[in-house]
């Protein structure tokens, strides 16, 4: 029934998500006056690594092998509960935005213990970091999606999506998320896609040891979260056309979310030049502020707004 | 005929040791307590139905209550016997003591066990307090057995200290008299008489008298403030000598409070003597808990947790409801076992070890397995787990106490308890358990003391968990008898 | 009156026939792993007591979990902690398991002191000493008693289970018993505390006060944060396990707290599925921790220690213990298809439904609770990151580790049938959860009419009732096992060369890695340790050993955290108690007239104050 | 004629506290189980029983003769120096005996108010005496006071029985009588093994047994 429908909506999703981070990339470089690289750049990157040849470490166990397929698996399954373009396995009664969470955890604890088994100090720092910040993140990200569900009923993504208006609290929980999407897509103020510093990189060192099609695989499987992650927020920001229930056609449904796509990328962008990298251990106060938005959020709509 | 033929065995076991050569002594020894064993049976078997009392020529006297006390004071007689007869054997092996003094050691511990069954039997408050004394004197030999410093010094304590509290329970004898002969002009001192005149006893002199007994004989119990010489008296004295002293000797002593305290209740009810008994018994579990923690030597820690035991007992008297006084009774018959099992374990450390320090003794496990088996056993039935008969005891008197609505002094009781228990817990388990140090080979106990040991746990374990009925009904007529209501 | 012969009754309703499933789950392959693990260390003679131990130990749990009659309940109570005080001190030539030992059965027996006092209050205004009599005369009971029971049994039990200010003794008494043991200990005998808390405090005391909940609630949460932060420092692994079971203890009060909330606002729904929740992590738990201390057991069996430091490289030495382990550990962090996955996000649903009903203070309250329970989840994924990576990825960090061989075949079946147990329960959930319910049910006696509403769903569907959030476990781990098969045919397709070489790691170019350079525990776990520094009061001491001009030739690093609540909560009583002990011991100075001297004062003292006017 | 007796037990009481050496410890000690017979004496012939007569004897046999000779041959045997080692000084003793002597009034007066002034200054006395043989016991050094304390206390006891209501039963009075003999002879016999061990019979350094 619904299960052809998805893989197709996950496929594309996969195919457009490499897009997306380029285009992050376009608007970072437009606005430092760069030319930069080109548009699907993400997609030369990965046309490349799928040619290369693949070097694994002599000290790298079965887990190191296993971890691209796991994370990028883990990353599809979690691209089924999201209304990327019209709607989702939650609808199906597959689960909600918490096992969201729990899946990218999924494919995080995977990703800290590749980092681990290469046996460099790289990976080993890279893997604790990660960990560092998803602790953090978690609490925010929980309490953030559960204020929002709290106005529609149930907390899973479909419905949360459908019901709920433009509310005062919903924007400020939008913030929070917002926090958390930069930290959870390793974007400026957290961690720095675009060095190759070892000691400042968290995400990246993690992918340090890999090479060929399983540096392919993680880097769609990167691509993807951030839809995924970008999408939710559009979907608290902007809640209205999602999905074929709404009345309004497929096709406007699909522009209407690729246009929120692009409004998160551009915000995403200004926000990555606006601010510096910020000192590891100051990110708990960074994380701790978007917590303090959720439970700001919460207290507003306690109040019913 | 009955009651005369217990008092005589003993004196008669005295007089053989003191012909007969060391191995016909051993026998006859043995079979004379065998034998007091069995007619305390049979005493008991007898009284327990209904309040039967049986009486030889007006000055023997026998009811619930002091058959349950014979019945105790009889087994670990017993027991202390048969453990006694191999650890001299070692001592006269290995040169620490003479055949003369061996023959000595009989004899004293004949006479001893003579006055401590003389004691329930008197029914004269007078001749009671006699017996008394004569257990005092008995026993100080027995304490001073060996002629070091330390037992000399601990013997002469004893002595004053126990004679003193006896002369005050003497003072306190004399004013009972006098209340009884102010108040009905009989000149008598016979319990029996004076417990059908009690209710018109002057209730000012009768508060006085039995705080001068209460004093008196509490120094020969142990309790709080007066229990300084139990700890130098048990720590020195012979391991038998010690097991008797803290198993029996202090609860004949309680024995006598218990007569007196029956008829300051009838005089005056029951509520003055129950807060004296409390008050005294949660402060000896108090200073007991207290000098627990600081104690480094072992047969010392064993003293202070008699001074305990004998706490929640009067505790429990002082409680007062038919219940709480078959509780204390019970805790009587279950520490005077426990109490015994764990000084023979400690004797045979001792001597294995040649340290009375805890911080000398550990890895007595691999020494002395079947020793250690019993000091563990004996430890956790101290302080009360479960398959043994304390904790079925305590677990009555704090019922009964709930019961009672005291929650108070149920939950200090409770509280200073488990000082205790981490007290003995702390300075025990580190001794038992641990290596063996170099210089002591593991192995050397006689085949009776493994029977002892053996024998003492499977009683201790059966009154946890089941109690055979005759003992029940001994157990409940005492109680019907002290506190005048059925269970 | 009083003794085991007259006073034995049994009782098998729902609630205990579970934790009596539970104690079975966990107990059947710990014996079977004891039988391999035991031989191996100790002789033919003390194998046998051990295992006649354990088999003691578990026999006296399921007679205290099945008992109806409060003095069988505390005979069986107190047995079990005597069987488990031997089980701890087994290994007594380690002078560190004698005072484990001591702390373990002083600090279980304070526990049934309240217990006792507990017991005996009920006994006095029920006067029965059945749980029947009990339950059926507990409405009369007075409210102050009733609360004053609920503080007693919230402490007896709590030190029996471990939450955080009673739970000094698990981190020093699990380790020191032998693996099989010390996971029935963790897996069973902690659960038994939780039967203890279900039946007398929800089972017998009624409709409970709003405040009992919160408090278990506020307890439990403590409880969640400082044993993962614990953990997090921990560096022996079987200590790193006991500090988590303090950690999910409270996660299955966060259950069973919610559950009391709810029960008192009637809201009968989510009080079944709040208690349903906690008993299915305690199930999850007992399974996986049991698992956990398995394979501790035998790296220990292979490697002879527990620091995870010293280990390394395991999974190419004992892959199936590496893979047990890693299930193990991908339970205990929630990850998706396993058991802790569902637990948690039941428990999940459970304050998502109080956040949306409560009014404005509860929603407070129950978003406390959520992020509390959120961020110990992914504190718990972080910490076994730390424990199974440093254990068995990469390079061996000693001698030991280099030389560790797969253990025996009992000990490896054990640890297979209970990593199958952890997948099954996750997958299963559906069906679990309906028994569940039941349970919950049974003893919370609601209103027929509830009964549809929990029922509902097919074997593989919870839908958690009240937020209509449904969860198919299957599904996902079917899409996710779809999605990872699609992504390696589509890359095995495309790069049809695929050549795989073998290289060494990168090492910046200079020299060949060893494994000092590897990521050791302490490293891991720094940046919590500063985060959480204002909790652990970490201390840290650096010197340089040689210097040379250039560079550092040898260099000395030590950092340990502050025990917080042993530091400034135990030691000041028990060193006050010494001190005391000292100061009275002066007391008994020896000298015979001061003796004397007592005496004579106690009788003026008492002829002054109590003779009578 | 009792009355006469009794002061005289009260001031001999009194010396006791004040003599330096244990000779004249004994001594003072023969004199007051003396007077106690003399009382005893005579009670027995106001009640004209034969029972008392014989107690009394006894008492002079024990008390008066027997354990003061034995107590006399146990110090010559000893050769221990005589003094008897004082805590409080005299004075400070004769002081302390008065408040006694204070506290045992009020006691009897609050104990016995309704009695007859006989009996009245009988259980002063005799409580005076018990107080003030506590008082030699805890306030001498030597070995030979405690005996000596403890035998002055039976001596008031003694005194408080045979005065009210005509004396205890016969029978009691003659076993008491021999258990303080027995007791007197056994606590001898260990003050002569703590000179053996220790070559000095202060008590006060006995204090190895400590905590």
């Amino acid at each position: 029934m619904k299960i052809p429908l998805l893989l197709l909506q996950a496929g594309i999703a996969v195919l457009a998500a490499p897009l997306v981070s380029g285009f992050v990339r376009r608007v970072k470089n437009a606005l430092r006056m760069r030319q930069g690289a080109a548009l699907v750049q993400p997609y030369r990157n990965i046309a490349k690594y799928m040619r290369k040849e693949e070097v694994v470490s002599e000290t790298a166990s079965w887990i190191f092998r296993w971890t691209p397929s796991v994370v990028l698996g883990s990353t599809l399954a979690a691209l089924m509960f999201v209304p990327v373009f019209s709607f989702s396995l939650s609808a199906a009664g597959m689960g909600d935005v918490l096992s969201l969470f729990f899946l990218f955890s999924l494919g995080r604890f995977f990703l800290a213990l590749a980092g681990l088994d290469a046996g460099s100090a790289f990976g080993g720092m890279g893997s604790s970091r990660e960990m560092f910040i998803a602790s953090f993140v978690e609490p925010a990200a929980v309490l953030a999606v559960a204020v929002v569900a709290a106005h529609s009923s149930s907390s899973a993504a479909e419905p949360l999506v459908r019901s709920m208006g433009m509310s005062f609290s919903g924007m400020i929980a939008a913030a929070s998320l917002f926090m958390v999407v930069l930290a959870e897509t390793s974007r400026i103020p957290v961690d720095n896609q675009e060095t190759h510093l070892e000691l400042t990189m968290i995400h990246e060192a993690m992918l340090l040891e890999y090479s060929g099609p399983s540096l392919a695989m993680l880097e769609t499987a990167a691509h993807a979260k951030q839809l995924i992650w970008f999408s939710l927020l559009g979907a608290i920001l902007w809640p209205w056309p999602i999905g074929s229930s709404s009345g309004l056609s497929a096709v406007a449904c699909a522009a209407f979310f690729v246009l929120k796509i692009i409004l998160c990328a551009i915000v995403v962008g200004l926000t990555e030049i606006g601010l510096a990298k910020m000192r590891l251990f100051r990110v708990t106060d960074f994380l701790g502020l978007a917590f303090l938005f959720s439970v700001l959020a919460l207290v507003v709509s306690g109040l019913g707004y | 005929m009955l009651l005369f033929s217990i008092v005589i065995i003993p004196v008669l076991a005295a007089v053989l040791s003191a012909l007969l050569p060391a191995r016909l002594r051993g026998m006859a020894n043995l079979a004379a307590h065998g034998v007091l064993l069995a007619l305390a049976g049979i005493l008991a078997y007898r009284i327990s139905p209904g309040s039967g009392i049986v009486a030889f020529g007006g000055v023997l006297r026998a009811d619930a209550l002091s058959a349950f006390f014979i019945l105790l004071i009889s087994l670990i007689n017993l027991a202390a016997l048969v453990y006694s007869r191999p650890y001299l054997q070692e001592d006269i092996d290995g040169g620490a003591l003479s055949v003369r003094q061996a023959r000595g050691y009989d004899i004293l511990f004949n006479v001893f066990a003579a006055t401590m069954l003389l004691v329930p039997l008197l029914d004269n408050l007078g001749h009671m307090w006699v017996a008394v004394e004569l257990t005092t004197l008995a026993s100080a030999f027995l304490v001073g057995f060996y002629n070091t410093k330390a037992s000399v010094e601990a013997a002469w304590k004893y002595v004053i200290i126990c004679s003193v509290g006896i002369t005050l329970a003497l003072l306190g004898t004399v004013l009972v008299y006098y209340a009884v002969a102010a108040q009905a002009g009989t000149k008598t001192l016979d319990w029996s008489v004076i417990m059908g005149r009690a209710a018109g006893l002057n209730p000012r002199i009768m508060s006085v008298a039995f705080l001068f007994i209460l004093v008196g004989y509490g120094t020969k119990a142990g309790l709080a403030p007066m229990h300084t010489w139990l700890p130098d008296a048990h720590s020195q004295a012979l391991t038998p000598v010690s097991a008797l002293l803290s198993g029996v000797l202090l609860k004949t002593s309680l024995y006598a409070i218990i007569r007196f305290a029956m008829i300051t209740n009838k005089a005056m009810g029951p509520e003055f003597t129950s807060r004296l008994f409390i008050f005294f018994g949660l402060f000896s579990v108090a200073v007991a808990g207290i000098f627990l923690l600081a104690q480094k030597d072992f047969k010392r820690l064993l003293a202070y947790s008699s001074i305990e035991h004998v706490g929640i007992i009067v505790f429990a008297l002082g409680v007062g409801t038919p219940l709480a006084v078959f509780g204390s009774m019970f805790h009587a018959l279950n520490h005077a076992v426990t109490k015994s099992l764990v000084f023979f374990a400690a004797g045979n450390a001792v001597k294995k070890y040649k340290t009375h320090h805890l911080h000398m003794i550990h890895g007595l496990v691999q020494t002395l397995p079947f020793t250690a088996a019993a000091a563990l056993v004996g430890l956790l039935s101290l302080v009360g787990m479960p398959p043994f008969g304390i904790f079925m005891s305590k677990l009555m008197i704090l019922s009964a106490c709930f019961q009672k609505g005291l929650y108070g002094p149920a939950v200090l009781l409770l509280l200073f308890l488990a000082v205790v228990f981490g007290a003995l817990m702390f300075h025990l388990s580190a001794s038992i358990f641990g290596h063996k140090p170099k210089g002591i080979e593991s192995g050397g106990e006689a085949l009776s003391m493994k029977l002892v040991f053996v024998s003492l746990a499977l009683l201790l374990v059966l009154l946890g968990v089941m109690m055979p009925t005759p003992l029940q009904a001994l157990l409940v007529a005492a109680s019907r008898l002290v506190t005048g209501g059925g269970l | 009156m009083f003794f085991l012969s007259q006073n034995s009754r049994w009782c098998f309703d729902p609630l205990a026939l579970f934790f009596l499933g539970v104690i079975v789950v966990v107990s059947l392959p710990s014996l079977l792993f004891s039988a391999g693990y035991l031989r191996r260390q100790f002789s033919r003679r003390r194998t046998a007591l051990a295992t006649g131990l354990t088999a003691l130990f578990v026999i006296s749990m399921a007679a205290v979990v099945a008992s109806a009659n409060l003095i069988l309940f505390l005979f069986a109570w107190e047995f079990m902690s005597l069987v488990s005080y031997f089980l701890v001190v087994f290994e007594h030539e380690h002078e560190a398991s004698v005072k484990a030992g001591t702390i373990y059965l002083v600090m279980t027996h304070v526990g049934t002191a309240f217990l006792l006092a507990a017991f005996l209050l009920m006994h006095a205004q029920a006067g029965t000493w059945d749980f029947e009599g009990i339950r059926t005369a507990a409405p009369a009971f007075p409210v102050g008693l009733k609360n004053i029971l609920f503080g007693l049994f919230l402490a007896g039990f709590g030190m029996k289970a471990g939450i955080v200010p009673l739970h000094i003794w698990l981190p020093y008494a699990h380790p020191q018993a032998p693996a099989s043991v010390s996971s029935i200990m963790s897996g069973a005998m902690i659960k038994v505390a939780v039967y203890g808390i279900l039946r007398f405090i929800a089972g017998m005391l009624g409709v409970p006060p709003v405040w009992w909940g919160s408090a278990i609630l506020v307890a439990a949460g403590i409880s969640c944060l400082v044993g993962v932060i614990y953990a997090l420092m921990e560096h022996d692994i079987k200590k790193l396990l006991a500090y988590h079971s303090v950690e999910n203890i409270g996660i299955i009060l966060l259950g069973i707290g919610a559950g009391m909330i709810f029960w008192h606002w009637g809201w009968w729904v989510l009080a079944c599925a709040a208690f349903a929740a906690g008993l299915y992590h305690t199930v999850n738990h007992a399974v996986f921790k049991g698992l956990l201390f398995l394979c501790s057991g035998s790296i220990h069996v292979a490697t002879g220690t527990k620091d995870i430091e010293k280990l390394g490289g395991l999974i190419k030495r004992m892959p199936q213990t590496a893979a047990s382990f890693l299930v193990g550990a991908m339970a205990i962090s929630a990850l998706p298809p396993l058991s802790g996955f569902v637990s948690e996000w039941l428990i999940f649903q459970v304050f998502f439904a109080g956040l949306r009903d409560a009014a404005s203070g509860g929603k407070l309250f129950f978003a406390g609770m959520m992020a509390c329970l959120a961020l110990t989840s992914a504190l718990a994924a972080a910490c076994f990151v730390k424990a199974f990576g440093v254990a068995f990825l990469a390079m061996p960090r000693s001698r030991a580790a280099a030389e560790a061989g797969e253990v025996s075949l009992s000990m490896r079946s054990a640890m297979i049938f209970l990593a199958a147990l952890t997948v099954a329960l996750g997958i299963g959930a559906g069906l679990v959860w309906k028994m569940l319910c039941a349970v919950a049910a049974s003893f919370l006696k609601p209103p027929p009419a509830v009964w549809d509403g929990l029922l509902s769903g097919s074997w593989g569907l919870i839908r958690f009732p009240g937020t209509d959030a449904c969860l198919r476990t299957p599904m996902i781990m079917l899409a996710l096992s779809a999605g990872i098969a699609a992504v390696y045919a589509f890359v095995r397709l495309v790069s049809r060369k695929h050549s795989v070489t073998v290289g060494r790691t990168w090492g910046c170019g200079y020299y060949r890695l060893d494994h000092r350079t590897e990521y050791t525990a302490t490293a891991f776990s720094k940046p919590f340790r500063i985060a959480f520094g204002f909790f652990l009061l970490p201390y840290r001491k650096t010197e340089k050993i040689r210097d040379s001009f250039y560079h550092v030739k040898e260099f000395s690093y030590e950092t340990s955290t502050t025990p917080v609540f042993k530091r400034y909560l135990y030691d000041p009583v028990v060193g006050g108690l010494f001190r005391l002990a000292q100061y009275v011991r002066g007391f008994q100075m020896g000298s015979i007239h001061w003796y004397l001297a007592y005496v004579f004062v106690t009788i003026l003292v008492l002829v002054v104050i109590f003779g009578r006017p | 004629m009792t009355l006469f007796l009794l002061t005289g037990i009260m001031i001999l009481t009194y010396a006791m506290l004040v003599c330096h050496r244990i000779p004249a410890l004994i001594q003072n000690f023969r004199l007051q189980s003396l007077f106690l017979f003399l009382v005893t004496l005579d009670f027995a012939v106001r009640q004209k029983e034969a029972g008392v007569f014989v107690v009394a004897g006894l008492l002079l046999l024990v008390k008066v003769i027997l354990i003061p000779s034995f107590l006399n041959h146990l110090v010559k045997k000893i050769r221990v120096d005589e003094r008897l080692g004082l805590f409080l000084n005299p004075l400070l003793s004769l002081i302390a005996a008065l408040f006694l002597t204070w506290g045992a009034a009020v006691f009897c007066a609050w104990l016995v108010s309704d009695s007859p002034a006989v009996v009245f200054a009988a259980f002063v006395v005799s409580i005076t005496v018990v107080l003030v043989g506590f008082f030699i016991m805890v306030f001498r050094m030597k070995a030979l006071t405690q005996i000596v304390g403890l035998l002055v206390m039976e001596n008031g006891i003694f005194l408080l029985a045979s005065s009210i209501a005509g004396g205890m039963p016969f029978f009691v009075e003659i076993v008491i009588a021999f258990d303080v003999f027995v007791c007197a002879i056994i606590t001898g016999i260990f003050m002569y093994r703590i000179n053996k061990v220790f070559t000095h019979i202060e008590v006060h350094r006995l204090t190895d047994l400590k905590g």
